[in-house]
């Protein structure tokens, strides 16, 4: 079977010397979504870090068929689109429409087809103006919708969403719940949110002291690590 | 300390531009030579972080207070050239964005402040990091780079005719000395605080013998003194300087081929000597720089 | 313990997004022109006939003439310093060269700023040849200024939230937590740029 | 009645000229408990920030029987503890020890009791042992409890939480529900976390552009603004 992400064994130590993955397996195949479920410091966000390359430990990890090294994460960084914590670092353009059109430069594309693209990913967030605006005009909500314009504008071929819902209001959330549900693509979800967890993904993986301690129904995890909120 | 346009005649102004532009050019190299790509967001962020710290204030007794200028802080963190560069991007957005210093002034105001101040802040440091004398590095540092710039802003203005009476000097020293001995103090302070939390933020270069940036420290410290003592000694100095050099006559030479018609204007028009003069010695900067220049990428890649 | 950067920063950014000619005009010859401007302030003794000017051009590109007028006002302080010092020394008439120069410096680089995005400005810099690194450097540090500058008065907040009195041991450390935490940011978006495919 | 908070007719602008605030009255009476709710950008923190006078509007605002005015604010900043949206932003100290200690050693506790203060409250959010380290370097739940214990030391008589459960695991919340409904202190407590606000809070008030749209039972008025999360 094609599987979109494939990790066996992933160990990583940061330099302070702490060891924030210890064999981590992991497998996500194509259109499916995955909330990633652990406790705070059980190594989720570092995890989300390998599969584009920017950290790398030890281990086996593919991503669409291509170890992870350093000659395919140009490509892999293609395929791969991963939404950090704080979307305030995410816009580091000057303007909104730049900051979109910075993944389709990058890949080669020329300035107005690049642009071409950006437009249609803001379209898709539910943005039709103001493409000049500075970040720091924006509403946190604004922020994170073209935090994710600018994900999706590379069109990848999953998407890795680290905590998603903080700050977000419950109408900002439900909207984000809803543009979700009618994206595509494979989804790996780290959330502290379990109903916003289980309304988008049927499984779930949760993550224990650097190690994946459950694979399965995402209901089933829920309730067997009493992870309810 | 930001000098605004209008204070400084042409001659200066554009002679410096005429020594900074290129001297920046020579350091983004040296500062991107073995750069890692994240070493741009970084100096990006250092800038605005450095923005920020001169905004905090530092309570020193009887209700008054100082603020952090940073050159030496950032030489420690990011090494001189990057530091150099950090500190022009933050002139440049001062100059552009807040109305503090002029833009024909920048040239001036990044050479002492970003320069000089920069290498004036970083050699002591240097020097000293490694020895158990660490905190008198960190502490002439901060005075230095203050104190240099701020003498280096005082000559240029006295070279360009801006008349201070000797007892508004001797305040305005005053005032400098005090800044740089807070500089020093909050600059020891803060790299004591960083250093208890990680440091390795601060690097203390282990390459040794780098021949041009002594040369261009020590030039820089000799020049700030220089120019302090011309200023003080000699109210009008540049026409001093320009007819010692004999500079007086040759610039006239020069200007009457090209533009005949302004013959008479030339010759009564004493600014637009002046200019003149600024134009030649800009170009002259310019060459020598540019020579320099091209010596030192060549003597960097052999 | 730290002031706030004012909304009114930001001013620049809203005036520069208008639609006049001025607007319009390419930032090149933008930057060109102001130049020139400067430059022909900086070296004609009668260049005062030029505010004239400068008002014509701030109500052609239909910015608030108070409002332009004040920004360049800031370059006042300083230049009123030396002005005086100046004055004392006996030298009224160089004393008003002073004011009157930079203020009307400070007008011109206002009105290019009005009227120009700095994104714009720092690309037609570059197209003169600037160093890419510096620009690079500038964007990044206009973008970050107001989040860091934020966070330094949200700091300072916290600290007399929780009853801290001004001194200067609470700079420093303030000021050693600000620099770790810009460190980290700057850590987090390399990491962002470099997953939306950066070229090495 | 004698009353915590007893804020009149507040009304406060940013220097950039944004009206956050356009009138808001509220009061909180000793040992009550209020959710404030409201969406993004409505004016709930810059209404907070006001309770121990950082910023000042316009308006009637008396804490603690005490006019909100620089000669109070070294007493009222000890009886009102303010825990900032961003954790990051509250802990300013190089170790987790000595930020939780800052706010007993300014009431003038010697440094050995004001330690022992700390170690209390630090163990009251569950934390027992890495007092020397760094806060930059933990993750968000550990922040957010750090700086919670911050506030807890200087046992203030009213506790103003913005967003407390952002970065919390859900273990992490509940320990947090449970400590805060074992606390005596009126609070007041900023989320958008509406089941947590329910849990705690009989009561609620709604933000809408600067004004209290609405001041009721919490139940009541979650559904009525259909804020269910
Ligand atoms: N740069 C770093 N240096 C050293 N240790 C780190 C670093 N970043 C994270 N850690 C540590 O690694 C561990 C895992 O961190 P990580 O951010 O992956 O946790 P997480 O599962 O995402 O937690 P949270 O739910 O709080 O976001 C934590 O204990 C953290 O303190
Ligand atoms: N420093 C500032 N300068 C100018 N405007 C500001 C500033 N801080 C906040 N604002 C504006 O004031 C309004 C209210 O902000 P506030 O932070 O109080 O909202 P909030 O209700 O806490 O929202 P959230 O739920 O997102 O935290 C927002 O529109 C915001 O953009
Ligand atoms: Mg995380
Ligand atoms: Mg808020």
């Amino acid at each position: 079977m094609s599987c979109i992400v494939e990790a066996a064994g992933i160990r990583f130590r940061y330099d302070s010397g702490f060891e924030a993955l210890r064999g981590v397996d992991f497998r996500l195949c194509a259109g499916e979504s995955v909330a990633v479920l652990g406790p705070n410091g059980s190594g989720k966000t570092t995890f989300l870090l390998h599969l584009n390359g920017i950290l790398r430990g030890e281990g086996q990890l593919r991503v669409c068929g291509m170890d992870v090294e350093p000659r395919h994460f140009a490509a892999i960084r293609r395929k791969v689109g991963i939404l950090f914590q704080d979307p305030e670092d995410q816009l580091f353009r000057p303007t909104v429409l730049e900051d979109v059109s910075f993944g389709p430069l990058q890949a080669g594309l020329s300035k107005a087809s690049a642009e071409t693209r950006a437009k249609q990913a803001l379209a898709q967030v539910g943005i039709h103006d103001g493409w000049t605006r500075a970040p720091y005009h924006l509403s946190g909500g604004e922020k994170q919708r073209v935090a994710l314009a600018g994900i999706l504008a590379v069109q990848p071929e999953v998407l890795v969403l680290d905590e998603p819902t903080t700050h977000l209001d419950p109408p900002a959330r439900r909207a984000l719940l809803d543009l979700l549900a009618t994206l595509p693509q494979a989804k790996m979800i780290v959330t502290h949110d379990t109903s916003f967890a289980r309304a988008l993904c049927p499984r779930a993986v949760f993550f224990e002291s650097g190690r994946i301690a459950a694979d399965g129904p995402a209901e089933e995890i829920i309730r067997r690590f009493r992870w309810e909120i | 300390m930001h000098i605004p346009d209008g204070f400084l005649s042409t001659p200066v102004w554009a002679g410096l531009a005429a020594v900074s532009a290129p001297s920046i050019g020579v350091f983004a190299r040296r500062a991107q030579a073995g750069l890692q790509e994240s070493r741009v967001p970084l100096m990006g962020v250092m800038g605005a972080f450095v923005f920020a710290a001169q905004m905090v204030n530092f309570p020193v007794g009887a209700g008054a207070s100082g603020h952090l200028v940073g050159s030496t802080l950032l030489a420690a963190a990011l090494g001189p050239a990057a530091a150099t560069v950090v500190m022009t991007a933050i002139l440049a957005i001062q100059a552009l964005v807040f109305q503090d210093g002029g833009l024909l002034a920048l040239g001036a105001n990044v050479f002492n402040m970003a320069i000089a101040g920069v290498l004036a802040g970083y050699w002591p440091y240097r020097l000293l990091a490694g020895t158990r004398a660490r905190r008198i590095g960190i502490f002439a540092g901060g005075f230095l780079s203050v104190l240099v710039s701020a003498c280096l802003c005082l000559g240029q203005l006295a070279l360009s005719g801006v008349k201070m009476r000797a007892e508004v000097l001797g305040l305005a020293m005053l005032v400098f000395v005090i800044t740089a001995v807070l500089e020093g103090a909050i600059t020891v302070a803060v790299l004591s605080a960083l250093e208890r939390i990680n440091p390795q933020w601060l690097r203390v270069e282990t390459r040794k013998n780098r021949p041009v940036l002594t040369a261009l420290a020590i030039t820089a410290l000799l020049l700030a003194v220089a120019g302090f003592m011309l200023a003080s000694a000699l109210p009008d100095g540049l026409e001093r300087v320009a007819g010692l050099t004999g500079l007086e006559g040759k610039e006239f030479h020069v200007l009457q081929s090209p533009l005949p018609d302004y013959e008479a204007l030339t010759l009564e028009n004493p600014w637009l000597r002046k200019a003149g003069a600024g134009l030649v010695g800009l170009s002259l900067t310019f060459a020598v720089c540019l020579v320099l220049g091209r010596w030192f990428v060549r003597w960097r890649s052999a | 313990m730290a002031q706030r950067i004012a909304g009114s920063h930001f001013v620049f950014d809203e005036w520069s997004r208008g639609s006049s000619a001025l607007h319009r005009l390419s930032p090149r010859t933008k930057l060109v022109l102001f130049l020139s401007l400067l430059v022909i302030t900086a070296v004609w003794p009668q260049s005062w006939l030029l505010f004239g000017l400068a008002f014509a051009l701030v109500l052609a590109a239909r910015l608030p003439l108070f409002g332009v007028a004040a920004r360049a006002a800031l370059v006042l302080p300083f230049t009123l310093v030396f002005a005086a010092a100046t004055w004392l020394s006996g030298d009224a008439h160089r004393a008003l060269a002073l004011l009157w120069k930079s203020y009307l410096s400070a007008l011109w680089v206002a009105l290019l700023m009005a009227t120009t995005p700095l994104e714009h400005v720092l690309e037609a810099a570059a197209g003169f040849g600037a160093p890419r690194l510096l620009i690079d450097v500038m964007s990044f540090t206009w973008r970050y200024l107001g989040v860091i500058s934020e966070q330094a008065w949200r700091m300072r907040t916290a600290a007399l939230a929780r009853g801290g009195e001004r001194s200067f041991e609470i700079s420093a450390s303030t000021l050693a937590v600000l620099f770790a935490s810009s460190y980290a940011r700057a850590e987090r978006i390399h990491r962002a740029m470099a997953s939306r495919g950066q070229k090495i």
